[in-house]
């Protein structure tokens, strides 16, 4: 906070998040970190990078392998005042630990009348596209979004990273911060360039509940959220090259929806093409379309789309994961099916 | 509670084991209204399932006696004689119970979710939930300096949950201040602990964690109090967590209207027999405690819990609208 | 099976289930059961109803309160030629379990390219409505439906009870079978009297696969499951007697979803009402009414609506439960208001 | 494997050993194309996490030794030298790592999702995820009347989850012929065991069971052979579960690109040091095992690892659009 800020200093979401995990531990002595290899390896995807050496092992904890206790014990501390960031490390792990997630932190206002809250973060991983097979490539954004008490957020951009993580930390709710494995800005894994952003050193937020215009256009509202939304961009600069405006849509918020941002654009361009990489069926796509449709204010110019992970574990073979992820490619043909009947 | 005198504490045992049962004793009739003669769940004042602890008492007060209100107790579905020790309110806990506005947390919870954040207590429906959060109640008061503690209470059915493995592990490695109390009543509705458990005692389990491991034979106050008092001080001395598995009873069915087809023939007969209540009535006369001292707390008990049950019952139910109200904080 | 069937046997949707589990018991020796209180106690929902005595302790077992050890079993158990059929006491408690559900059964076929099939079911009761609070009264609908490999079935009586369960055990794959409470016909509950049904007492099977139309209409189409699917059938009689005519389609088949009945149906009405007691993002209302939408032949003469527990935990008190679930008067009210316009 | 003399089972343990050994180091430069000069884990013919064995091979062969093709193995994310200890078909196990259409899944699991029916053999990502189905795959060799048995590997970090707790309680429980097999290579990922694990030796927590439980030391294919040889001899027998904990060590990475920045420093080379496979090829020469056949066992190892890794280079992609296949049966 007190390095003089270069205009453009770009961080990856990684460095970002990082970073303001940091700020925030050091403004507020509440704050502490917790999870497996959190602490001396800083993370498995630079979540915590350095946060042991300044903040000591009492702050900075690595765990066992054990997410239902060490997330059930993030919620007591939660609760006795503490604001505990614990790091899930691939949201495929849900499995193990739902329940001190979705009946325990997430309830816990709710059941004590509000008496109890419990400001945790949770952040995890998401995301294929590397090989990593059907047990480490997963979204799940559905499955945490349909869960009632928490809410989940995944930036698309280092920028959003920090605001969103800075306003996690402080909500008093739990926070189910997803980040993009493809976005995440680790040397190892690849990175979509348009991820790593100007990030402001200083303190700012960005809502968790809004969604973003991350394009401005006429034609075609493009839903998304995470690697998609660059799918989506990239798409949007292809059809731009003929003449046509795509608005691309960063939901930034799984839960809560903001429904409002999104049947205003669509009111707006006729138009909706929902892609995100997570299972199709009972998935964001399902649930943005419904959000639009349901709306009698709004007529459509075409038939709504989605465009999603089809519902089959994740294959390891690139040949295959390829060809089941969601693409620019893929999201480019399905727009100009859209607008083909316009033009 | 904290500097009580032992005769002190063993009077405030026993008054506070016979308020627990009278509030299990009020809350029979309650529940079955609406429900006779066909017995529906969901009818009556009272609906849900209804956990009673009727013979556990023992385990609530033997260490309730050394809590204080900024020590965490965190226990299960079956809730009440533990809740009534911690000392929640127990006008919004039966509020609570009869899902009116004055509960709680205005009839959101119920029964099974009695949260009481001034004396730091809280429960669940889910076997075992409450453990973690018990490791982190007691690292919160570690990491302030604080010399607080916290309890989960257990069942001898959630001791094979994955959950405890995971707590005890952690509360181990983190060396928190946290004492595990199971209680063991011999059944996880109706599967005998016998039949589903690879240990005849789970105190034994302690040594997979390297924390001392106690087991209290005979449901008896006095033994509670005496092996909490020494795992509870331990813990206030930085020295880490205990498990206690107190031998205990039910009395009454798993949830009410349980047929208990799974028990022995005779058993409910034997364990009233043994209901520790009068048992420790008898013992503190035998050892010179005045019979109008004991009546007198017995007549405080009841009075307290007949006056929250009429206050419930008075109390307005919740507006509809407000169930959108603390979904977020 | 030998008994001489009576025309008109009426049993619940418990005593269906166990008749089911019993003759496929007796029929191969394979199948076994296990879960909590399922032996002795006959399970809490009484789906397991005198099997202990009739197929002793080896095949009918009590396990301890380790789901995901008993399920992980069960797998195992499943994979070496055993047809385990297993009782997860209460949906809710999928958080405890989940991993061995959704990462492991449902994608042992496709980790091991059809070498290693899981022919298991997990039954597992749903529902609300009877002050049972937070942690005992989910749905969960979409949580199963969302996640890829696993069939998800729910009757909404006591004849398709039978054939399902039936049509489960056989099927070489997870199906997790779903009861909801408030149909079980437990006298402790309360049952709708609908539920209970003739149940033809030899081999019968329903397909796990398919929607049911069960009451035919030409003005709306009412889809629905378990539960719900009797709220809709009790708002069309009432819209019956001014001469409204809705059909009403009981899924039966969360995954897959028999997409094409719905359409089929939406397609013939020009509406669509979507009712179901799961929380209402990410959910059935929405797969549903974005399956229809995306369908560009089918034109709507009203904007799609749904019914759903709003995304709030299930509240204790029945002035505030009952408040938020829905009933046959909310489906009657919505159908009305869609219809207005038309009359 | 079954009869065979326990001469011939060190001779075929050292070849094992080589063989996995030697399957990983060819693993290392086929995982490394595509991925230099920039290390991205996406690339190449190999994308993904790779857990690499070396060292761990006793742990392997000194259990797989005693097993037939109807035992059932259940291994970890780290699984080649048990999956080629059990006898896993090698061309097929090294086309799926290649994500080839011969592969044992066509290319739909990869190398942390091996299964070979034929030897009855599965591995997974998830920490502890194998224990419950070995259990389950135990207890039906138990309930059709069979004698053989089920192992399910794990790290010493698995033994802090919650599902270690579950499985050995229901085989305890049970009386299930399965034996947990912890290999304690000191490391969860980054994560010293010593710091997250509440006991020194999770050969203890067999107590939690009652089960016996057996302390291997010094990563030693001999001492692993009697103490599994028993173990599941015992499980055979239908006298029940054992845990076993086998010292051992990691020389390469968690995975392929870890840094290592947790290990004190020298500690690799320390370890490569004790490398359990050139001593136990100065243990069987020292024991008057001609240097000839070792020589020769090795080259065949090395020979059919080098044959399956041609072919499976060889070997098509799978046509993209069966990806739908197997989802379901
Ligand atoms: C994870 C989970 N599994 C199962 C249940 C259902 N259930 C409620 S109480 C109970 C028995 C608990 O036995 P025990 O722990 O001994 O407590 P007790 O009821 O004897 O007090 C069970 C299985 C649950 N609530 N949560
Ligand atoms: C439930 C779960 N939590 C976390 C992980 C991430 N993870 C993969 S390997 C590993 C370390 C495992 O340590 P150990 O059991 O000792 O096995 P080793 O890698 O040392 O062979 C972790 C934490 C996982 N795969 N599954
Ligand atoms: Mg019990
Ligand atoms: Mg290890």
């Amino acid at each position: 906070m007190s390095s003089p800020e270069a205009p453009t200093r770009k961080l990856t979401i990684a460095r970002a998040m990082s970073e303001a995990i940091g700020q925030e531990m050091a403004a507020d002595s509440a704050v502490m970190v917790m999870g497996e290899d959190i602490a001396k390896l800083g993370g498995v995807f630079g979540t915590t990078t350095g946060l042991l050496e300044k903040f000591g092992p009492e702050r900075v904890r690595d765990t066992p392998i054990s997410e239902t206790g060490f997330i059930g014990a993030a919620v007591g501390l939660a609760g006795a005042g503490f604001r505990p960031v614990v790091e899930l490390m691939f949201v495929d792990f849900f499995g193990v630990c739902m329940d001190a997630i979705y009946n325990l932190a997430a309830k816990q206002s709710y059941f004590s009348g509000g008496q109890v809250t419990c400001p945790m973060v949770l952040m995890t991983s998401v995301g294929g596209g590397y090989g990593d097979a059907g047990q480490h490539s997963q979204c799940l954004y559905a499955t945490f979004g349909h869960l009632p008490g928490m809410k989940v957020v995944m930036p698309s951009n280092a920028h959003d990273a920090k605001g969103l993580m800075l306003a996690a930390i402080r909500d008093p709710n739990p926070v189910i911060f997803m980040f993009h494995k493809a976005l995440q800005g680790m040397g190892w894994l690849g990175t979509v360039k348009r991820s790593i952003t100007h990030v402001p050193d200083g303190d700012y937020t960005v809502p968790l509940d809004r969604a973003q215009i991350a394009r401005e256009g006429r034609d075609l509202t493009i839903v998304s959220l995470g690697l998609g939304v660059h799918h989506a961009l990239d798409a949007a600069e292809t059809l731009a090259k003929s003449g046509i405006e795509a608005e691309v849509i960063d939901l930034v918020s799984i839960a809560p929806l903001d429904r409002a941002t999104v049947r205003q654009s669509v009111g707006r361009t006729g138009r909706l093409l929902v892609v995100d990489d997570d299972y199709l069926s009972y998935g964001v796509g399902a649930e943005v379309i419904a959000s639009v449709c349901e709306d009698g204010a709004i007529s459509l110019k075409a038939t709504p789309r989605r465009i999603a992970h089809p519902d089959v574990p994740i294959p390891f073979s690139p040949a295959m994961e390829h060809h089941v992820l969601p693409s620019a490619g893929k999201v480019l043909e399905a727009a100009q099916a859209m607008l083909e009947p316009a033009l | 509670m904290n500097a009580k005198s032992n005769q002190n504490d063993r009077l405030w045992m026993y008054a506070t084991m016979v308020k627990s049962r009278h509030f299990e004793a009020c809350i029979k009739p309650a529940y079955f209204e609406g429900k006779t003669p066909v017995f529906n769940m969901a009818k009556g004042p009272l609906p849900g399932e209804m956990h009673l602890s009727d013979g556990q008492e023992p385990c609530a007060v033997g260490v309730c006696a050394h809590l204080r209100a900024d020590d965490t107790v965190t226990a299960t579905h079956r809730p009440h004689h533990v809740a009534i020790a911690k000392g929640v309110d127990l006008d919004a806990m039966t509020a609570e119970i009869f899902g009116k506005a004055t509960g709680l947390s205005g009839g959101r919870g119920g029964h099974m979710h009695l949260f009481d954040a001034k004396v730091n207590f809280a429960c669940s429906g889910i076997i075992a939930q409450g453990l973690g959060p018990a490791v982190g109640a007691a690292l919160a008061a570690k990491m302030r300096g604080e010399d607080s503690v916290a309890i989960a209470y257990l069942g001898d059915g959630a001791a094979n949950q994955g959950a405890f493995h995971e707590a005890l592990n952690l509360a181990a490695v983190w060396n928190a201040p946290v004492v595990f109390v199971i209680e063991d009543n011999a059944y996880g509705i109706s599967v005998a602990k016998k039949d589903c458990t690879a240990v005849a005692r789970n105190a034994d389990r302690a040594a997979a964690y390297a924390m001392p491991g106690h087991f209290v034979a005979g449901n008896d106050p006095d033994a509670v109090h005496a092996v909490a008092g020494e795992a509870i001080a331990r813990a206030r001395r930085g020295e880490g967590p205990s498990l206690i598995e107190i031998e205990t009873c039910r009395l009454e069915g798993h949830f009410m209207g349980d047929a208990e087809g799974y028990r022995p023939p005779g058993e409910v007969d034997r364990l009233k027999a043994l209901d520790p209540i009068p048992r420790y009535r008898e013992r503190l006369l035998a050892e010179g405690f005045d019979a109008a001292d004991l009546d007198a707390a017995e007549a405080e008990s009841q009075r307290q819990v007949d006056a929250a049950f009429t206050a419930a019952r008075a109390a307005a139910l919740p507006d509809p609208s407000e169930v959108y109200d603390h979904v977020f904080a």
